[in-house]
């Protein structure tokens, strides 16, 4: 029996997991698949309904976990196996090599500009902007090291010359570790759901209709435009906006369920738009207006008489493009005046369903556990065991058992490390 | 003639301005080297005497930096910056340095961009003012 | 059926009310007083009367667009169908455009003893055969021709040129000379009754050829066939689309397109693409003559709009609205349009020849562009 | 019984000593009588030109210190001893009581203010050089003063001498530059306020003109009736207004001295004005004269003015605070500029710094108890 | 503190070429080596690197430096690694300085070298003459009671003070009703799960008033609370009587209670209309008389004048009550009259969809024209204007039940004042950041969870309480709670009780008692506003002291500092 415990995922539920762990005096060890921790809320601008800049109060976060001496963070590796019982299990971590020694990079980012190739898609960015092979996964990184995308290295080695700390070793290989623990946290978060599926929302096909995580990087201050509202057609500010709701949640062709986020998501961008530029006009296309959190009814009445927010309540039917403008063109029926209407605005942004992360599958096979029909992780009681899975010992919490936001995601993760604390507990007893 | 070099101090809170300096380093953000950040944990630990001081020091400009209103580390210490830096205002506007000589500016951890500008903007428009007539210098 | 088991079997009660159907509806956009969302909340409110006496039911071109995109399955198409059913048992009934022949005409499909000729077509130089294994299933195309002539719709080029396509491939198909009509229309308009006569019939004049393969080069009469007739009648023979069969036929490297210089796009005939998922066939088809250039519509594939009207039904101002509209897409593409429906071609046709004159495009069926750019037009 | 009042001691002597009236010293010795304080705070005369600050229990003695006082140089309020205890009060007295209070010094509901209405006071040292230079009398014989009429009276044994406040002042004698500015006459924070204005021809010199403000003022007022060493009916609707008239004619005649004395600065350009503090706050030897005897100053040998500055600075550090520590909470009571040694202008500079905070805030010092805006914690609406 | 000559080592870091790119880096060594208590100077190519902290740790012993100056990136990433090197070389950490040559530096002088040059030397001369006013901290330490108090006994309060004493600490949990259970007493059947809401609750019940480490006070008072993290005194009233203890932590979890729909949609007026807590009742007891057609109206009094939030939970409440209802009666006609549904998740929805299929239907109605509940003969007529069908419907029906919203209760303001953590707007409990620290006040060692922070379903109730434990079991697994040596201090000879600083201080960390100021260490957070505030110097904030922050203001301008 061992009381040291595993937390799957390092976005700001697994952060929180194992500080809490930490602070405890429990030894953590915390996975993390991207190459630094952070995850989507790092990704964020503002959060609602508070206006919070999320990169401020994320950023001490993750670098409490990582500076914490109980908690050893390995980033870019995965969990590959997993055996033993709770109290007990024995687990297969491999780290995949970044081609740079995370001891002796010192973030200086030199290499960075010394790499020749510089035209791949920043995923950080969503691809809004451009990256070279060797790169730091984004400003507040952390670990701040950089990392080599080998795929596209044409080793030509200018990185290892500009680096004096000589930390990069294009040959690295990828390392097995095995540790032992007596408890596992999954918090391995969610993805963004592709809308390029929903063909009738032009999506790849119209420059000006955006995602929603697309529109958080544009309006951030670190993010690819330096936080200028630059559309993608022209890189002018739009003089409006329309945020549509339910793209992919709650449609039974894609995601029946309802994501939770993105009508607050969108209320807070539209928001944050007109704050930025008082001329703005936002509109939102819902179907309902979920505001059910605390703070949030308010936030909505704030947005539609101070902020002059325009709620229209319908889901549009189709989006097509002015071919001159590259104006987004909504049509739609509006079920309050029940009638249809055609709106042309500058920017489309589509608020689409956030879904259970890319490889969830393959990792509940690795731990054993069941996911429900919307692959997410199944709760072994949703009303008195909401964070445990159907395996003794594996907790699950945040966004992959079900759309949460962020408040609810850090009490799932506060929640599961007390209850592994307590499975431990009664384990040693 | 050596031309005029202002002295700027800034002070700044730990969590969100020196984080926004940081962040002007980290993106290679480039500008003059006439700042001096003194760091304290909350802009509510500025004591005008601080402020003051660096005037009669010789200072030609000084700079209040800390976290948006809504965002402090400490509730609502900023709240309190801002107001002990109404009297400051005031005092230099009476004192008749040049009231531009002083600022305050509200700076998150992201706004490393707006970190270099602040003090890109103040080095220039301290250069076309010259030296604070308030710095001993001037009065040899 | 009663209203409620309609709902319960189109799973309306599903039904958000959040208007995607309206705002994806073709005709919703040029007629306001057409809502597909409001058709369904009718029916999930109690107002039986009110929807079964809408003219609005009788608008719906069954086009799929809604029922695609609809996030929470309503299966609209479906829903109208029934309710058209519906209506027709309480007296009312939709304005058959025409003055009614066509719709006639399919009814008196349903006596087996009806006598016709219906190869008076196939010319000389078209080789066909009574019994074999292929199968061509002509459809209405022989009426077509007489009622569409003035228009400048030759449909029974396009049965020629499917004919001759086949030829050229040294197939000699079946073509029956008393094939009855597919039924599609009474399908829609719910004259059930009559269309399971029909069903019958025609399977049975298949068998009777023994072939195993049956080709369309009409939509309508594909889908019929594939998706309805097997609620009534059992087949053993296999479906398919002239598009499909002649991709297929690329694959295998056995057919040569030769080379047209023009450029043209396509229309997706809701069968087709919506209803049956045919959207690739043709293109591979058309792309695959030399010096031809197929240019997408704005609205093409999945999005694509339908031609304005069916089941001659309801064919009114609107209709040409939306057909004016798509002619409009098409010109912006390209000169030529080339559609896989011989329905599509009358439609966008006729609205080509309404008082207010719209720039020309050249409607072209699918079989004949192929049929010509294989050297094999210019008929006598 | 709050309201106007013409009030009298009964007790001759007193309301002979008494200049108008004798209310306020009967009053005083009342409390004590009555234990209705443990202690009084007056100023006993010990020459025309010295009044000294007593704390006493005894009410003869506070009956003796009865008379008014033209020649003062204290700030009252720096001298309130902890308890219950009443003291006659200028405004600028109890301006200051109100500050100690704020700042925790002694405790507002112990403090029974018998608030003078006030035209203004003239500084001790000052008045001995006038009497000799503009009365040609030999200061030590002077035995009284009064004020009348806009004159400033002197009597010796001989007999009076009355010389025109105005013409007084243009000849820079006069009151305090401060009082001559000031706008607050009648002492409305106090419990009480009392003076001669108002009254009757007739009744002036031997009763005294009272308002009760507050509940404290009406026990001392009630108190010193029930006890018998004050009579009293009610003040005219005449009366009432003709105090008003004297008042606004006081305001009137502060706001041109205000402008009189301000506007000069106001003209100057920024670096003018910056010339004139250096060169007069440079003066600055440091003694801390001023900040002795600042009501407002509360804060004892820690203060934060005393942090050393370096020599070099062209405003001395210790008055860069003060400046800023009393933007809002400066009263204008001019006693620092008494006793600066290096003869800054200290009073003029402190308002001019305070007036520009006091107006933007709305804030007035000395008048309730509400927080000066240094200290506020919530973030102001406007700011 | 004894007076010791100040010996000062400075170490100034290459990073590479990150700062020695654009820093002379050896002129500053021997510019640092001339500097007043400086003893030791010497450059590394990486200050974090092994070989730099070793010779930090080499030069301590050598040279017996009692102060460390490093001179490299900036204190938030690298402060920790440093300190801890002084520690290990036996030097308090607190007696470490470091400057910010990097990103605050060569980073935004790039193309300035002479510039740039001079800046680092003024930023160590900076650094110097801060370090050497700077003094050893000992970091508090604050013994925690090993056991915690939960207020409440509700679902939540009954998890949290289950999961703690698994953990092994000492629970006393607090009830004021005679049983526990809190509001899941009242209710029938639960969503999603449709168990029984009682029989559900009852094996906590038994494992919480059966557990030996928890002791149940219920029919209980809490009078008074005092102390800080670690150490709460508590005051009970039990039948009149008082009973004392102590904890370390303390968790809320007083619960809400149903807005009371006084004179909405004739409530009180009419016997057929009433609440969704009255439904369940009604359905628990089995006394709904069959109803042919029911009649739920959703937001009463929330999300308007009287309530502005959404209350969370009602929409579901209302579909599960619905579909308990066709349940028992499968022809019921039942009509939801709702300002949008909040069936979030993927549950709600799915359950929100099977109460569509089962017939229940839905009217959207605007807040500006919201229904009319009459009385027409015997039958209850509901008048609704339908947004989204553009028609006025009329509705008879034998019952009408109000979704009405969960609010605040009077007990739950009086704790608030008891244990002085504040209400916000809503009147319910008011975290210390909506995002971050969702369940913790921002006094330390007080939770928060379950319906005092806000209406939550039970799921929702049982994660915050769980998570309420998590945070109240760290400092008593710990045994302690140590404190960043930066909190304030008073000179008492100085301090002139004034008292101005007590409300600056966010934390209530500042007292004055008796005209004398105290400060309560334990809950000081550093902020130093207090500090600033203070019309004296009697107020001082470790490690960033008055005459600290002022030496390196005055060393910005005396090229040397004798």
């Amino acid at each position: 029996m061992v009381d040291d415990v595993l937390v799957i995922g390092g976005g700001v539920a697994g952060i929180q997991a194992s500080i809490d762990l930490a602070g405890r005096g429990l030894k953590v060890y915390l996975v993390e698949r991207f190459p630094s921790i952070g995850g989507k809320m790092a990704q964020l601008d503002k959060t609602f309904p508070t206006g919070d800049c999320s990169i401020c109060i994320l950023a001490p976060k993750m670098m409490e976990c990582f500076s914490h001496e109980n908690i050893d963070v390995l980033t870019h590796a995965e969990v590959k196996g997993v055996s033993g019982n709770a109290g007990d299990f024995r687990v297969k971590i491999l780290k995949k090599p970044r081609y740079v020694d995370e001891e002796k990079c010192t973030g200086c980012g030199d290499c960075v500009s010394a790499c020749p190739y510089i035209n791949l898609p920043d995923e950080f960015d969503m691809a809004l902007r451009s990256r070279g092979n060797i790169f730091i996964p984004f400003l507040q990184a952390v670990p701040r090291v950089v990392m080599v995308d080998r795929e596209h290295c044409v080793k030509c080695g200018n990185c290892q010359v500009i680096c004096d700390a000589g930390a990069i070793d294009l040959y690295q290989k990828p390392e097995e570790i095995e540790i032992h623990v007596g408890a596992i946290i999954v918090a391995c978060g969610f993805d963004s759901f592709d809308p390029s599926g929903i063909k009738e929302y032009g999506y790849g096909r119209y420059k000006n209709v955006i995602t929603a995580l697309e529109y958080e990087r544009l309006v951030c201050a670190s993010g690819p435009t330096g936080g200028h509202l630059d559309r993608p057609s022209d890189k002018k500010t739009p003089n409006s906006i329309a945020f549509i709701q339910c793209v992919g949640s709650r449609d039974v062709n894609h995601n029946p369920y309802c994501s939770s986020v993105c009508c607050m998501h969108a209320t807070k961008e539209a928001i944050l738009a007109k704050e930025h530029y008082p001329s703005m006009e936002n509109y939102i296309f819902y179907t309902d207006m979920r505001a059910f959190g605390k703070g949030f009814q308010e936030y909505v009445d704030r947005a539609k008489n101070e902020y002059e927010v325009r709620y229209i309540r319908s889901k549009p039917g189709e989006i097509t493009e002015d071919k001159e403008t590259k104006n987004p063109v909504i049509w739609y029926d509006d079920t309050v005046t029940r009638q249809v209407k055609r709106l042309e605005v500058g920017l489309v942004v589509l608020c689409t369903a956030l879904v259970p992360s890319k490889g969830i599958k393959e990792l509940a096979d690795v731990l054993g556990v069941e996911l429900d029909k919307n692959r997410f992780f199944k709760i072994a009681d949703p009303l008195y065991a909401p964070l445990d899975s159907s395996r003794e010992g594996i907790l699950v919490c945040g966004y992959c058992q079900g759309p949460k936001d962020i408040p609810e995601a850090v009490t799932q993760a506060k929640g599961a490390a007390a209850r592994a604390a307590e499975v431990l507990a009664c384990l040693g007893a | 003639m050596k031309e005029f070099d202002p002295k700027i101090v800034a002070f700044c809170c730990n969590w969100c301005s020196y984080a926004g300096a940081d962040l002007a380093g980290v993106s290679r953000m480039q500008y003059p080297p006439n700042v001096r950040i003194i760091k304290v944990m909350c802009s509510g630990r500025i004591d005008p005497l601080f402020v003051l001081m660096s005037f009669l020091e010789g200072a030609d400009a000084v700079l209040v930096t800390g976290c948006h209103i809504g965002d402090c580390h400490y509730i609502d210490a900023n709240h309190k910056t801002k107001n002990r830096f109404e009297f400051l205002k005031e005092m230099i506007a009476e004192l008749g340095i040049g009231e531009e000589r002083l600022r305050l500016e509200w700076i998150s951890a992201t706004e490393g961009e707006k970190f270099a500008d602040m003090v890109k903007e103040t080095v220039e428009k301290i250069k076309k003012m010259g030296p604070s007539p308030l710095s001993p210098k001037v009065m040899q | 059926m009663s209203l409620e088991n309609i709902v319960n079997e189109t799973k309306a009660y599903y039904c958000l009310e959040c208007g995607k159907c309206t705002g994806s509806c073709p005709i919703s956009r040029v007629n306001k007083g057409y809502s597909p969302r409001l058709t369904v909340e009718k029916a999930l409110l109690g107002f039986d009367k009110e929807l079964l006496a809408d003219g609005g039911i009788w608008s719906c071109m069954t086009c799929n667009l809604c029922k695609d995109r609809c996030p929470s399955n309503v299966d609209y198409t479906k829903f109208i169908r029934y309710a058209r059913a519906e209506a027709l048992k309480t007296g009312y009934t939709g304005n058959c455009t025409h003055g009614g022949v066509l719709s006639s005409l399919m009814r008196i499909m349903g006596n087996p003893n009806l006598k016709q000729d219906r190869l008076g077509w196939v010319s000389d130089n078209l080789k066909i055969s009574e019994k074999g294994d292929i199968l061509y299933f002509t459809g209405c195309l022989p009426y077509f021709e007489t009622l569409f002539k003035d228009i400048g719709v030759n449909s029974l080029d396009i049965a020629r040129s499917t004919v001759k396509i086949l030829n050229r491939i040294g197939i000699k198909p079946v073509v029956m000379p008393d094939e009855r009509c597919c039924g599609h229309d009474l399908f829609w308009t719910g004259d059930l009754e009559n269309f399971e006569k029909i069903a019958k019939l025609n399977v049975g004049l298949i068998r009777g050829t023994g072939a195993k393969k049956v080709i369309f080069s009409c939509p309508e009469c594909y889908r019929t066939f594939k998706q309805d007739y097997s609620e009534y009648v059992d087949m053993d023979f296999e479906l398919v689309h002239i598009s499909e069969f002649l991709a297929e036929k690329i694959d295998e490297g056995k057919i040569d397109f030769g080379s047209l210089e023009e450029d043209v796009t396509y229309q997706d005939p809701c069968r087709l693409g919506r209803h049956l998922g045919v959207y690739d066939p043709p293109r591979k088809v058309i792309s695959s003559i030399q010096g031809i250039g197929l240019i997408e519509m704005e609205h093409s594939r999945e999005r694509s709009i339908c031609c304005g009207t069916s089941t001659w039904t309801n064919c009114d101002r609107f209709s040409e609205q939306i057909q004016k509209e798509r002619l409009k897409e098409a010109k912006a593409a390209a000169d030529t349009l080339i559609t896989a429906c011989p329905k599509c071609q009358i439609h966008l046709s006729c609205a080509m020849k309404s008082k207010t004159p719209i720039d020309e495009v050249k409607i072209k069926d699918f079989s004949v562009l192929v049929a010509s750019a294989m050297g094999l037009g210019d008929d006598p | 019984m709050k309201g106007c009042f013409i009030a009298w001691a009964t007790d001759d002597a007193t309301r002979k000593r008494g200049g108008s009236g004798g209310f306020v010293s009967a009053a005083l010795a009342a409390a004590l009588d009555n234990n209705l304080v443990d202690n009084v705070l007056v100023l006993k005369k010990t020459s025309p030109y010295k009044a000294t600050p007593i704390v006493t229990n005894d009410p003869k003695e506070v009956l003796e210190c009865a008379g008014s006082l033209h020649f003062v140089s204290v700030n009252m309020a720096k001298y309130v001893p902890p308890g219950r205890v009443a003291l006659p009060a200028k405004p600028c007295d109890a301006m200051g009581v109100i500050e100690r209070a704020k700042r925790g010094q002694l405790d507002l509901d112990e403090v029974y203010m018998l608030g003078l209405n006030c035209g203004g006071s003239l500084h001790p040292k000052k008045a001995k050089k006038m009497v000799e230079e503009m009365y040609n009398l030999d200061p030590d014989n002077v035995i009284g003063e009064d004020i009348l009429k806009g004159e400033l009276i002197l009597k010796t044994a001989d007999g009076e001498k009355a010389l025109k406040i105005d013409d007084l002042e243009e000849k820079g004698y006069g009151r305090r530059e401060s009082c001559r500015y000031c706008e607050t006459n009648i002492p409305r924070m106090a419990d009480l306020a009392c003076g001669n204005w108002g009254l009757p021809v007739d009744k002036l010199g031997k009763t005294t003109f009272v308002e009760v403000i507050t509940n404290k003022g009406e026990e001392i007022f009630k108190n010193a009736v029930d006890t018998g060493y004050v009579e009293f009916e009610p003040a005219s609707d005449k009366a009432i207004e003709l105090r008003d008239k004297i008042d606004n004619v006081m305001k009137g005649l502060a706001e041109k001295w205000h402008k009189r004395l301000f506007e000069p600065i106001e003209k100057l350009s920024d670096s003018e004005r910056l010339a004139f503090y250096v060169d007069a706050l440079n003066r600055c030897i440091g003694c801390g004269a001023c900040r002795k005897a600042c009501p407002v100053c509360t804060c004892g040998d820690s203060a934060k003015c005393l942090i050393e500055g370096d020599s070099n600075y062209k405003i001395p550090l210790f008055l860069m605070v003060r400046l800023l520590h009393l933007m809002d909470s400066c009263i204008g009571c001019g006693r620092c500029e008494d006793v600066c040694p290096a003869g800054i202008p200290l009073t003029l500079i402190h308002r001019r710094f305070a007036e520009r905070m006091q107006n933007k805030l709305g804030y007035v010092p000395g008048i309730n108890l509400d927080k000066p805006p240094y200290f506020e914690g919530e973030l102001r609406e406007d700011s | 503190m004894e007076e010791k000559e100040i010996r000062i080592g400075v170490f100034i870091c290459h990073c590479g070429t990150n700062i020695g790119g654009s820093v002379d880096v050896p002129a500053v060594v021997e510019y640092a080596k001339h500097l007043p208590n400086v003893v030791h100077a010497e450059r590394n190519l990486y200050t974090c690197a092994d070989d730099g902290l070793t010779a930090i740790k080499n030069a301590i012993k050598q040279h017996k430096l009692n102060r460390v100056i490093v001179a490299s990136c900036t204190p938030r990433t690298h402060e920790p690694l440093f300190r801890s090197t002084c520690e290990e070389a036996g030097l308090n950490k607190y007696l470490f300085e470091f400057v910010n040559i990097r990103e605050h530096c060569s980073w935004v002088h790039m193309k300035d070298t002479e510039g740039a040059t001079e800046k680092t030397k003024e930023l160590v001369r900076m650094g110097v003459a801060r370090a050497t006013l700077l003094e050893p901290q000992e970091e508090m330490k604050i013994d925690v009671e090993q056991s915690a108090m939960v207020i409440g006994g509700g679902i939540a309060g009954i998890t949290a003070a289950k999961t703690l004493a698994n953990q092994g600490f000492d629970v006393y949990l607090v009830e004021k009703e005679a049983v526990l259970g809190g509001m899941l007493r009242n209710l029938y059947r639960l969503f999603p799960t449709g168990e029984d809401s009682l029989d559900s609750l009852q094996p906590s019940i038994a494992a919480v008033e059966g557990h030996e480490k928890i002791k149940v006070f219920s029919s209980c008072e809490l009078k008074e609370v005092k102390g800080y993290i670690g150490n709460f005194d508590v005051t009970l009233l039990r039948e009149g009587k008082e009973v004392n203890f102590k904890v370390g932590t303390i968790i809320v979890a007083t619960g809400a209670m149903e807005f009371e729909p006084k004179g909405h949609y004739g409530y009180g007026k009419y016997d057929h209309v009433i609440t969704q807590m009255q439904l369940e009742k009604l359905l628990k007891d089995g006394q709904l008389k069959k109803s042919d057609s029911v009649v739920m109206i959703q937001c009463v009094g929330a999300k308007g004048e009287e309530v502005s939030y959404c209350s969370r939970i009602c929409c579901m409440v209302a579909i599960k009550n619905a579909m308990l209802i066709k349940e028992i009666n499968p022809d019921a006609d039942i009509h939801i009259l709702h300002n949008d549904i909040q069936a979030y998740g993927a549950e709600y929805e799915e359950l929100y969809n099977k109460a569509r299929e089962m017939g229940i239907r839905f009217i959207k109605y605007t807040p500006e024209s919201p229904p009319c509940v009459t009385m027409d003969g015997e039958k209850l007529k509901v008048e609704v204007y339908n947004e989204l069908f553009g028609e006025q419907f009329m509705l008879g029906t034998d019952l009408v039940v109000l979704s009405t919203p969960l609010v605040q209760h009077q007990g739950g303001v009086e704790i608030s004042k008891l244990l002085r953590v504040p209400l916000g707007k809503d009147k319910f409990f008011f975290e210390a950041h909506v995002k971050l620290r969702p369940v913790d006040f921002a006094t330390d060692g007080i939770f928060l969870c379950g319906t005092a922070h806000g209406p939550a379903e039970v799921a929702e109730s049982v994660s915050q309480a769980l998570a309420a434990a998590s945070g109240a079991g760290i400092p008593l697994s710990r045994g302690f709670v140590q404190i960043e040596a930066i909190s304030v201090k008073v000179d008492l000879e100085a301090c002139i009780g004034c008292g101005f600083c007590v409300e600056m201080c966010p934390y209530q960390a500042l007292d004055m008692v008796d005209g004398k100021l105290e400060i309560i260490e334990a809950l000081c957070k550093g902020c130093g506003t207090c500090v600033a505030t203070c019309p004296t110097g009697a107020l001082e904030q470790r490690h960033y002291q008055n005459n600290q922050i002022i030496s390196q203001i005055k060393s910005i301008f005396h090229p040397v500092i004798e």
